[in-house]
C-alpha cells in the first residue's frame, strides 16, 4: 500500500491543531511559529498531491478507501480530481498568509492569569479548519464528507465568537454582542442547511444503498440506479440548499456579511477564501455528478439566484459604510458568478466557476487581509474614518488598490481570466443572463473605486497622519498574493490543465455539450 | 356452570356486584376527596377489600388472598406508616393552586373514561369462556403451573426487582453522616457562641392544663413558646395553639375552684 | 349480569384513581391514586382472564401486584426522604426542574 | 524580425515595474529610466518599420505568438501579437508622441515628489496602450484596453490628495466600464458566433454570419468605442479628466488613448462592413459628437477643458469617418495620426503657458503671453493653424478628406453628415481662435488680478512651490519641455502633406483596411473651397468676438447655450440626477431591504420561534401534575385515535 498522501494532508494541520492547542500557555510565540510551520508543511504536502496528481489519469487519483461503518456503507473514501487539487492547493496556500496575518490578532490582553491561552486556542482553531476544509475536499463518500461539512462549523463558530477586531468603532460591549450574534448566525443558518443535507444524504443511501460518491455515479451513468424524478429533485434541493447557504447564494447570505464584519480580517479570509468554497465546489462534485438530471431541472432558477446575488451583492456593496462588510457584500457577487458558472454548463462557464474559486480566494485574501492591516491602524471599519491614507501609507495603498483592481477583475489579474470564462460560458447558452451579469462588472468597479477613493485619496485626516506603512511581515503575506494574482492573471494555463479534464468528466455526467458555434470560422 | 358462564353470570354474583360495585366506586371517589390522608388510605383499603372480593369471584382464589394479604395487610399499612411519620393529622387543603388544573383534570378525566368505556363497549367481547376449565386442577396449582414454566424468567426478575427495591428504599432512607457527630462540649458552646437560649430546653406543656408533646408551654406571663415543642412538631407546623384556650381554660378553672371553695365556704358557711 | 360490567368497573375506578393523580397534591395520596390504578388494571386483568378462559390475565396481574409493591417501597421512602429534606409532602413543592 | 513585437510592449512594461516596485532609492534616475525605455520602444518600433517597408505591401502582416493563455475546451486566448501596418501606425505614434512626452514630462513634473512614480503609470500606460494595438484576438485587445484604462484612472488621479482628481479619476474607470460592458458582450457574441476572437478567422469569416449578428456586434464596439473614445453618450469622463497633469492629458486624453476606439471600428471593419446599420449610428454618433464637442469647447474658459472639448469633437470626425466605411476608414486614421501631432502639441503648448503662469487654467486670466513664451506661442500657434485646417498644414488634409468622404457617402445621409462635418469645421475655428486670442492676445490680464487671487479648486499643487498668490511671472519654459513642443509642431505642420502627397498614407494602409475611393456629388474643390470659407468665417467671428474686444477676465453670464455648455451640455447634471442619485438611493434601500426584509425574514422566524418557545415554556411550570395532566390527556387523545382508526 503506498503512502496515504490524501489522508496525511489532512491529517497533519489536525495533528497540528492538537499540538498547538497544547502548547503551554507562556510559550505563546512557539505556539505561533508551531501553527506556521505545521501550515507550512502541509503547503509543502499540498504541493506534493499538486505534482503527484496526472491531469490525464484517471479521474479521481491518489485514491484510499477503507471500512468505516460497515453496517451502513460507510467507508473512508479519499480520492481527488483535478477542482479538488486546486482547492486543496488553494486551502493550504492560504492558510500560513491567514496566520502570518492573524500574528497578533489573538494576544491576551492581560498575561495575568496563567491559564488563558487565546493564542493557543485561535491558531489551533484555524489549523482544525484547515483540517476539515482539506478532508472535505478529499472526501469521495457522501457521509464522510458530510461529517466534515458540518465539522468545520465548530471551530468557525469559536473564531467568529471568541475572536473580534482588538479596537471596535462603538466599544468592546457592543462588539462582544454583535460578534455572538453574528457567530450564532453563522452556525444557525449552516446548521439549517447541514440538517436538510442530513436528510437528504439519507434519503440517498435509502435509494443508492451506499455513500459512494464513485460508485453512485458510475450507478447513475450506466443506468443501472434509477431513480424517480421527484425523488431525485428532492434529494439535489437537500443537497443544494446546504450549498447554497455555505456559498452564499441570495436569499441565503446575510450571515456572511456580519461573520465577516465582526470577525477578525484573517478569520474572515478563512470564511470566504477557504470554508465557502466547500459549499460551491460540492455543487459541482456532488449535485451535478449524483443528480445531473435535477441539475438541469433546477438550472433556471438557480441561475436568475445567480444573477440576483451577482447584481444584488454588487448594490449592496456598494451602499456599505463599513469597510469589511462592503468585502463581504463583494463576495456574495463573486460566489454568484461562480454559481453562475457551474450551472451554466458549458466547459468555459465550469472552467471559469472552479478558477474563480481560487482566484476570487487569493484576491479577496490580498484584499481582506490588506483592509485588516488598515482596520488594525486606526481601530475602525468605518469608511468613513479614513481618507488619504494613500499620501502616509503608499505600499498600503498600493496594495489595497491591487487587491481591489483583482476583486474589479481588471484584465491581467487573475480574476478577470475566470470572470470572463464564466461570462462566457453562460453567455453561450443564456445570452440574456450573461449579458445582465456584466452590469456586475460596472458595479464592482463602482464599489472598489468607491472604496479606494473614500479611504485612500483626498486630504490627509489628522487619525491617519501617523499611520505607519506596511511592516515586514505584512509585506511577506501580502507580497505572494499579489504575485500570485498576476501570475495566474497572465499565465494561467498550470491551473486549467489540472481542472479541464475533471471539468469535462463533469460535463459528461450532466450530458452537456457546449453549443457550438453559429459560423464555423475559418482558420 | 362452565356453559352457563359464558354469557352471563349468576344472580347471586349480580346482586354482589352492583352492591360492592357501588362501594369500590364510593371508596375510590372517598380515596381522592378526603382531606385527610389517613382517610384516604383507609378508604382505599375498603376499596380494595372489595376488589378482593371480586377476584374470587372471578375464579382467581389466589389473587384474592393474595390482594388481602399483601395489599391491604402489607401496602396499605406501609402507607398508614408513612401517613403517621408525615403527621397524621395534617389535613390537605383541597383548593386548587395551579390554574386550570382542576378542570383539565376533570375534563381529561371525563374524556379517558367516556373513551375507555366507550372502548369496552365497542369491543366485541361477547365470548365468555369461564375459568372452569384452568382452575381444574386448582387455581393456585394452575398459576404456578404457568409461573415456573412459561412466566419463570419474569418471575425471577420480579424477585430481583423486589430486592432492588427494598435495597432502594434502604438507600433512600438511610442517611449517611458524613461529619463527626459534635460532643456536648461543642454543643454547649456552640449555643453560647450564637448567644441563644443557653439552659436545655424546656419540657412542653409547663403550667398548662396539660403536657401534651404538641402544646407549647406557657411563660410565666401567659404567652406560648414554641421552645417547648419538638422541632418536628414545629416544622410540621403541628403546634397546637394553647395560649387562648388554655388562658381560657384556666380561668374556668379558677373560677370552678373558686365557684367550689364557695359553696364549700358557703355550704360550711351554711352549715 | 354480563361479566363486561367488571371491566367498565374497573375503567371507572381507574379514571377516578387518574383524576386523584392530578388533583391531588399531597404525594401520599397521589401515590394511592396510583394503586388504585394499578388495583383497576388488576381487576380488568382477572376478568380478562376469565373471559378467556386460561390464567395468563391472574399472572400479569400477579406481576403487577409484584411490581406495585416494589414501587410502593421506593416511592414511600422516596417520600420520606423528601419530606425530611422539605419538610413538605406536596408534589407542588418539588417544581425545581422548571427553567 | 517577428520576435521584436514582444520587445515593444516589454520595454514599457519592465520601465513600470522597475519603477512602481523600485521604491524611494529610484527617485532620482526614476524619470531617465522610463524615458529610455519610452525611447527605446519607439526604436524597436522604427527598426520594425524599416523592415516592414522593405517588404511586398500585401505581406507586410507580422505575427509572434507567446503563449497560451486561457486553454479550455472550445476557447482558446493566446498571447500573440500581429503588426500590421495599422498596427505600426499606431505604434509609431503611441511611442513616438508617448516618449515626446516622457521629455516633456522631465521638465513638467520636476517638483512633483512623486515623480519616478508618475513616469511608472505613464510606462504602465504605454505598455498596455501597445498591447491593444499589437493583439492579435479580441480578448487580449481588451486586456491593453482595461489597461490603458487604468493607467488613466492612476495618472487622473495622479495628484490624489485633491478630491476632484480622485473623484475624476473614478469616474473616467466607470464611465470607461461601461463601454468595457460593450466590449466584452461583443467578443462574446463573436465566441458564440464564431467559435473564436482571435482577428484573423473573426474577420474572415465574418460575413458568413447573420447581418442581425453583425449589427449586434458592431453596436457592442461602437459602445465600447464610445466610452474609450469619450462619444456620446459615454463622453462625460473626458473633460473631468483634465484633472491630470497636462502630460498626461496630452498623451492620453487627446492623442492616443482616447483615439482607442477608432482603431476598434477600423479594426473590426469587416464586421462593421457587413452591418450598414451599425455604421449608420456610428456615423451619427461621430456627428452628434462632433457638435457636441465643439460647442463645449467654445464655452469653456478652462484652457484644458476647451482643448477637451476640441478632442471630443476631432474624434468625433474619426469616428464619423470610421463610420462611413472604406470610404472613410483610411482618413479616420489619418486624421487620428495628424491630430495625435497637433493635439499633442496644443496640450503641451497649454501644460507650458500653465507652467509659466502659476498653473492658472482660466483663460480669462490670460492674455498677451506671446511677449513672454515665443516657443509656446509659435508651436500653439502652429498646431492652432493646424487643426483649424489652414491650408497646408496636416489638419487641412486629413480634415478635408473626411468632410469629402462624408459628402461621398451620398443620398440624404451623405448631405446631412457632409453638413454637420463642415459646421463643426467652422466652430473648431472659432473655440480654436477663442483659446489663440485669449491666451497669447490681448490685454495682459494676469497683472490686473486682484491681489487676493480666488484659490481655484483646480489649481495644480505644483502651485505650493510657486506661492500661488504671487502674481504670475509669465516665463517661457525650460528646453526639456519645448524641444517636444516643436518636434510636435514639425510634425503637424508637415504630416498632413507628407500623407496625403501621391496618396501615400491610403496606399500603406489600404491592405489592411481596404479603401474605396468616395465620389462625393459635388467636385472635391468645392468641398475644400467650403472648407476654408467656414474655416476663416470661424476666425472671423471669433476675432470680432475677442480680438476686438476686451476680454471680460470675469465670465459673462452668456446665452442659455453657453451656459449649458458650460455644463457640458447638462450631461453631467443628467448623470448626476439619474444615475448618482437614483443609484445612491437605491442601494441605499437595498440596505435597508437586506437589513429588514431578507435578514428579517430570518430573524423574524427566529424572534417567533423564540416567542413561541417562551410560551411553551409557561407549560414547562416544573408542577409534575401539570404534566401528568398532558399525558393523561395524551393517552385520551390515543385511545381516541384508536378507536377512530377502528372506526374508519
Amino acid at each position: 500500500m503506498s503512502f496515504p498522501l490524501l489522508t496525511a494532508t489532512a491529517a497533519l494541520p489536525a495533528l497540528g491543531a492538537i499540538a498547538t492547542a497544547a502548547v503551554p500557555a507562556a510559550k505563546r510565540t512557539a505556539a505561533k511559529w508551531l501553527a506556521l510551520i505545521v501550515s507550512l508543511a502541509t503547503l509543502a504536502l499540498a504541493v506534493t498531491v499538486l505534482v503527484r496528481f496526472d491531469p490525464g489519469g484517471d479521474r479521481y487519483q491518489l485514491t484510499e478507501s477503507h471500512s468505516w461503518i460497515a453496517d451502513f456503507g460507510v467507508r473512508y473514501e479519499l480520492g481527488v480530481d483535478g477542482i479538488a487539487v486546486a482547492l486543496i492547493a488553494l486551502t493550504a496556500l492560504l492558510i500560513p498568509f491567514i496566520i502570518l496575518a492573524g500574528w497578533h490578532d489573538a494576544d491576551p490582553l492581560e498575561t495575568g492569569n496563567k491559564r488563558w491561552r487565546p493564542t493557543q486556542g485561535f491558531f489551533a482553531l484555524i489549523l482544525a479548519v484547515e483540517a476539515m476544509v482539506i478532508i472535505s475536499f478529499e472526501a469521495t463518500d457522501v457521509f464522510l464528507f458530510y461529517i466534515f461539512f458540518e465539522a468545520m462549523l465548530i471551530p468557525m463558530y469559536f473564531l467568529i465568537g471568541g475572536f473580534g477586531d482588538r479596537a471596535h468603532e462603538h466599544g468592546e460591549e457592543t462588539a462582544a454582542t454583535q460578534r455572538s450574534y453574528a457567530a450564532v448566525k453563522f452556525l444557525l443558518y449552516n446548521l439549517v442547511g447541514g440538517l436538510i443535507m442530513l436528510a437528504a444524504v439519507i434519503g440517498l443511501y435509502v435509494v443508492a444503498g451506499n455513500f459512494s460518491l464513485t460508485e453512485i455515479a458510475e450507478a447513475r451513468a450506466n443506468g443501472s440506479l434509477d431513480m424517480a424524478t421527484s425523488t431525485e429533485r428532492w434529494l439535489f434541493l437537500g443537497f443544494f440548499f446546504a450549498f447554497a447557504v455555505k456559498a452564499p447564494l441570495w436569499p441565503l447570505h446575510t450571515w456572511l456579511p456580519n461573520a465577516m464584519g465582526e470577525a477578525t480580517a484573517p478569520v474572515a479570509v478563512l470564511i470566504t477564501a477557504v470554508v465557502d468554497k466547500v459549499g460551491t465546489f460540492a455543487m459541482l462534485r456532488f449535485c451535478l455528478q449524483l443528480f445531473p438530471e435535477a441539475s438541469t431541472w433546477a438550472t433556471p432558477v438557480v441561475l436568475v439566484l445567480a444573477l440576483v446575488s451577482i447584481i444584488y451583492g454588487a448594490l449592496l456593496a456598494v451602499g456599505q459604510r463599513d469597510i469589511k462588510r462592503l468585502v463581504a457584500y463583494a463576495s456574495i457577487s463573486h460566489f454568484g458568478f461562480i454559481i453562475m458558472g457551474i450551472f451554466a454548463m458549458t466547459s468555459q462557464g465550469q472552467s471559469g466557476a472552479t478558477l474563480y474559486m481560487v482566484n476570487h480566494g487569493i484576491s479577496t485574501a490580498a484584499l481582506m487581509l490588506v483592509a485588516g492591516f488598515l482596520i488594525s491602524r486606526r481601530g475602525s471599519r468605518l469608511i468613513a474614518d479614513y481618507g488619504g491614507v494613500q499620501k502616509v501609507a503608499p505600499v498600503l495603498a498600493g496594495t489595497f488598490l491591487i487587491g481591489g483592481l483583482a476583486t474589479l477583475s481588471l484584465p491581467g489579474l487573475a480574476p478577470f481570466v475566470s470572470e470572463f470564462l464564466v461570462l462566457v460560458g453562460t453567455f453561450a447558452r443564456y445570452p440574456v443572463i450573461g449579458i445582465i451579469a456584466t452590469v456586475g462588472i460596472v458595479l464592482a468597479a463602482l464599489y472598489v473605486l468607491v472604496l479606494y477613493q473614500r479611504t485612500m485619496t483626498g486630504p490627509v485626516k489628522a487619525e491617519v497622519a501617523k499611520m505607519p506603512d506596511l511592516r515586514v511581515r505584512e509585506l511577506v503575506v501580502v507580497a505572494p498574493l499579489i504575485v500570485l494574482l498576476v501570475f495566474l492573471g497572465v499565465y494561467p494555463k498550470p491551473l486549467t490543465d489540472i481542472v479541464n479534464p475533471a471539468v469535462e468528466q463533469t460535463m459528461s455526467d450532466v450530458q452537456k455539450k457546449d453549443p457550438q458555434p453559429e459560423v464555423e470560422a475559418a482558420k | 356452570m362452565t356453559q352457563f358462564a359464558a354469557y352471563t353470570t349468576s344472580t347471586g354474583e349480580a346482586f354482589q356486584f352492583w352492591v360492592l360495585g357501588t362501594i369500590a366506586v364510593i371508596g375510590a371517589l372517598c380515596t381522592v376527596f378526603m382531606k385527610k390522608a389517613v382517610h384516604s388510605a383507609l378508604c382505599l383499603a375498603g376499596t380494595m377489600i372489595v376488589l378482593a372480593v371480586f377476584y374470587l369471584a372471578n375464579g382467581a382464589y389466589f389473587l384474592g388472598i393474595v390482594q388481602i394479604v399483601v395489599y391491604t395487610g402489607a401496602i396499605m399499612m406501609l402507607f398508614l406508616f408513612v401517613v403517621m411519620l408525615v403527621g397524621v393529622t395534617a389535613a390537605d387543603s383541597l383548593k386548587e393552586t395551579i390554574k386550570g388544573q382542576r378542570w383539565l383534570a376533570l375534563l381529561c378525566g371525563l374524556g379517558f373514561g367516556i373513551l375507555l368505556i366507550a372502548g369496552i363497549g365497542n369491543a366485541s367481547l361477547k365470548e365468555f369462556d369461564g375459568l372452569g376449565q384452568a382452575n381444574a386442577n386448582g387455581n393456585v396449582e394452575g398459576l404456578a403451573a404457568l409461573i415456573f414454566t412459561k412466566y419463570v424468567f419474569a418471575f425471577e426478575l420480579t424477585g430481583a426487582l423486589l430486592i432492588t427495591a427494598a435495597v432502594g428504599a434502604m438507600v433512600l432512607t438511610h442517611r449517611e453522616r458524613t461529619e463527626r457527630a459534635k460532643t456536648q462540649r461543642e454543643l454547649a458552646e456552640q449555643r453560647v457562641r450564637e448567644g441563644k437560649h443557653l439552659p436545655p430546653l424546656p419540657a412542653p406543656g409547663v403550667y398548662a392544663r396539660h403536657n401534651a408533646v404538641d402544646i407549647a408551654g406557657l411563660l410565666p406571663d401567659g404567652t406560648a413558646s414554641d421552645l417547648t415543642v419538638s422541632k418536628t412538631l414545629r416544622d410540621r407546623g403541628q403546634i397546637r395553639d394553647v395560649s387562648a384556650q388554655a388562658l381560657s381554660d384556666l380561668k374556668a378553672l379558677e373560677q370552678r375552684a373558686e365557684d367550689r371553695l364557695e359553696r364549700t365556704n358557703s355550704g360550711e358557711g351554711s352549715k | 349480569m354480563n361479566p363486561v360490567n367488571y371491566l367498565y368497573l374497573a375503567a371507572l375506578l381507574f379514571t377516578i384513581g387518574a383524576t386523584g393523580v392530578l388533583i391531588r397534591r399531597n404525594a401520599i395520596v397521589v401515590f394511592m391514586c396510583v394503586e388504585l390504578m394499578l388495583n383497576a388494571c388488576n381487576l380488568a386483568l382477572v376478568a380478562f382472564s376469565r373471559m378467556h378462559g386460561n390464567l395468563d390475565g391472574q399472572i400479569i396481574a400477579f406481576f403487577t401486584m409484584v411490581v406495585a409493591a416494589a414501587e410502593v417501597v421506593v416511592g414511600l421512602a422516596i417520600i420520606v426522604s423528601v419530606f425530611r429534606a422539605r419538610h413538605s409532602a406536596s408534589v407542588d413543592d418539588a417544581s425545581l426542574m422548571k427553567l | 524580425m517577428e520576435n521584436l513585437i514582444a520587445l515593444l510592449v516589454a520595454a514599457p512594461l519592465l520601465g513600470a515595474a522597475v519603477l512602481l516596485c523600485g521604491g524611494r532609492r529610484l527617485d532620482a534616475v526614476g524619470h531617465w529610466i522610463g524615458t529610455v525605455l519610452a525611447a527605446l520602444s519607439f526604436v524597436f518600433g522604427a527598426v520594425l518599420f524599416a523592415d516592414m517597408l522593405g517588404k511586398d505591401p500585401e505581406h507586410r502582416e507580422m505575427s509572434q505568438h507567446l503563449f497560451s493563455w486561457i486553454p479550455v475546451e472550445g476557447f482558446q486566448a493566446d498571447v500573440a501579437f500581429q503588426l500590421d501596418q495599422l498596427s505600426m501606425t499606431f505604434v509609431l505614434l503611441i511611442s513616438g508622441v508617448g516618449s515626446l512626452i516622457h521629455v516633456y514630462s522631465i521638465g513638467y513634473m520636476e517638483h512633483d515628489e512623486r515623480r519616478r512614480r508618475f513616469f511608472g503609470y505613464l510606462n504602465l500606460f504605454l505598455a498596455a496602450m501597445l498591447l491593444l494595438v499589437l493583439a492579435d484576438n479580441y480578448l487580449l485587445l481588451y486586456v491593453g484596453w482595461e489597461g490603458v484604462g487604468l493607467a488613466s484612472y492612476l495618472l487622473i488621479g495622479f495628484w490624489q490628495h485633491k478630491p476632484s482628481a480622485a473623484t475624476a479619476a473614478k469616474k473616467a474607470f466607470l464611465v470607461n466600464r461601461v463601454g468595457d460592458v460593450g466590449l466584452s458582450i461583443a467578443i462574446m457574441l463573436m465566441f458564440t458566433t464564431f467559435g473564436t476572437f482571435a482577428f484573423g478567422p473573426v474577420l474572415a469569416s465574418a460575413g458568413d454570419s447573420g447581418e442581425g449578428t453583425l449589427t449586434a456586434i458592431g453596436l457592442m464596439l461602437l459602445l465600447a468605442a464610445c466610452g474609450k473614445s469619450a462619444q456620446v453618450p459615454l463622453q462625460s469622463w473626458l473633460g473631468d479628466a483634465m484633472e491630470g497633469p497636462t502630460p498626461v492629458s496630452a498623451l492620453i486624453h487627446a492623442a492616443t488613448m482616447v483615439t482607442a476606439g477608432v482603431y476598434l471600428i477600423v479594426r473590426s471593419a469587416a464586421i462593421f462592413n457587413g452591418a450598414p446599420d451599425a455604421q449608420l449610428v456610428t456615423t451619427v454618433v461621430g456627428a452628434v459628437t462632433l457638435l457636441f464637442g465643439a460647442i463645449v469647447g467654445c464655452a469653456k474658459d478652462d484652457i484644458k477643458k476647451a482643448l477637451a472639448g476640441s478632442t471630443m469633437s476631432q474624434i468625433g470626425y474619426m469616428v464619423l469617418a470610421a463610420g462611413l466605411g472604406p470610404i472613410g476608414y483610411v482618413f479616420a486614421i489619418m486624421h487620428l495620426v495628424t491630430h495625435g501631432f497637433f493635439k499633442a502639441g496644443l496640450f503641451l503648448g497649454a501644460g507650458s503657458v500653465m507652467h509659466g503662469m502659476n498653473d492658472e487654467v482660466d483663460m480669462r486670466k490670460y492674455g498677451g503671453l506671446r511677449k513672454y513664451m515665443p516657443v509656446t506661442f509659435v508651436t500653439f500657434g502652429l498646431g492652432y493653424l493646424a487643426i483649424i485646417g489652414f491650408p497646408g498644414l496636416s489638419g487641412f488634409f486629413s480634415k478635408d478628406m473626411i468632410i469629402e468622404a462624408a459628402f461621398a457617402k451620398g443620398g440624404t445621409e451623405g448631405w446631412i453628415l457632409g453638413g454637420v462635418a463642415l459646421l463643426g469645421a467652422a466652430i473648431t475655428a472659432f473655440y480654436m481662435t477663442r483659446v489663440m486670442l485669449m491666451t497669447f492676445f490681448g490685454e495682459e490680464r494676469w497683472k490686473s488680478r486682484p491681489t487676493a487671487s480666488p484659490e481655484e479648486p483646480s489649481a495644480e499643487p505644483a502651485a505650493e512651490h510657486h506661492g500661488a498668490h504671487a502674481e504670475p511671472h509669465p516665463h517661457e519654459s525650460p528646453k526639456v519641455m519645448t524641444i517636444p513642443m516643436i518636434v510636435l509642431a514639425v510634425g503637424s505642420v508637415f504630416g498632413g502633406a507628407f500623407f496625403s502627397i501621391g496618396d501615400r498614407f491610403v496606399h500603406w494602409l489600404e491592405p489592411v483596411t481596404g479603401h474605396t475611393h468616395g465620389h462625393p456629388p459635388v467636385s472635391a474643390l468645392t468641398v475644400t473651397v467650403a472648407t476654408v470659407t467656414v474655416m476663416v468665417l470661424g476666425v472671423g467671428l471669433a476675432y470680432l468676438q475677442y480680438g476686438r474686444r476686451p476680454v471680460p477676465v470675469v465670465a459673462p453670464r452668456g446665452s442659455l447655450l453657453t451656459r449649458a455648455a458650460r455644463r457640458d451640455l447638462l450631461q453631467d447634471d443628467f448623470n448626476h440626477v439619474v444615475l448618482v442619485r437614483g443609484g445612491e438611493h437605491l442601494t441605499r434601500s437595498l440596505v435597508y431591504v437586506d437589513h429588514t426584509l431578507v435578514d428579517g425574514v430570518v430573524n423574524g422566524t427566529a424572534a417567533s420561534m423564540g416567542g413561541l418557545s417562551g410560551r411553551l415554556r409557561r407549560l414547562q411550570n416544573g408542577f409534575a401534575r401539570s404534566y401528568a395532566v398532558s399525558m393523561f390527556g395524551g393517552a385520551a387523545v390515543l385511545i381516541a385515535a384508536t378507536l377512530l382508526m377502528r372506526a374508519v
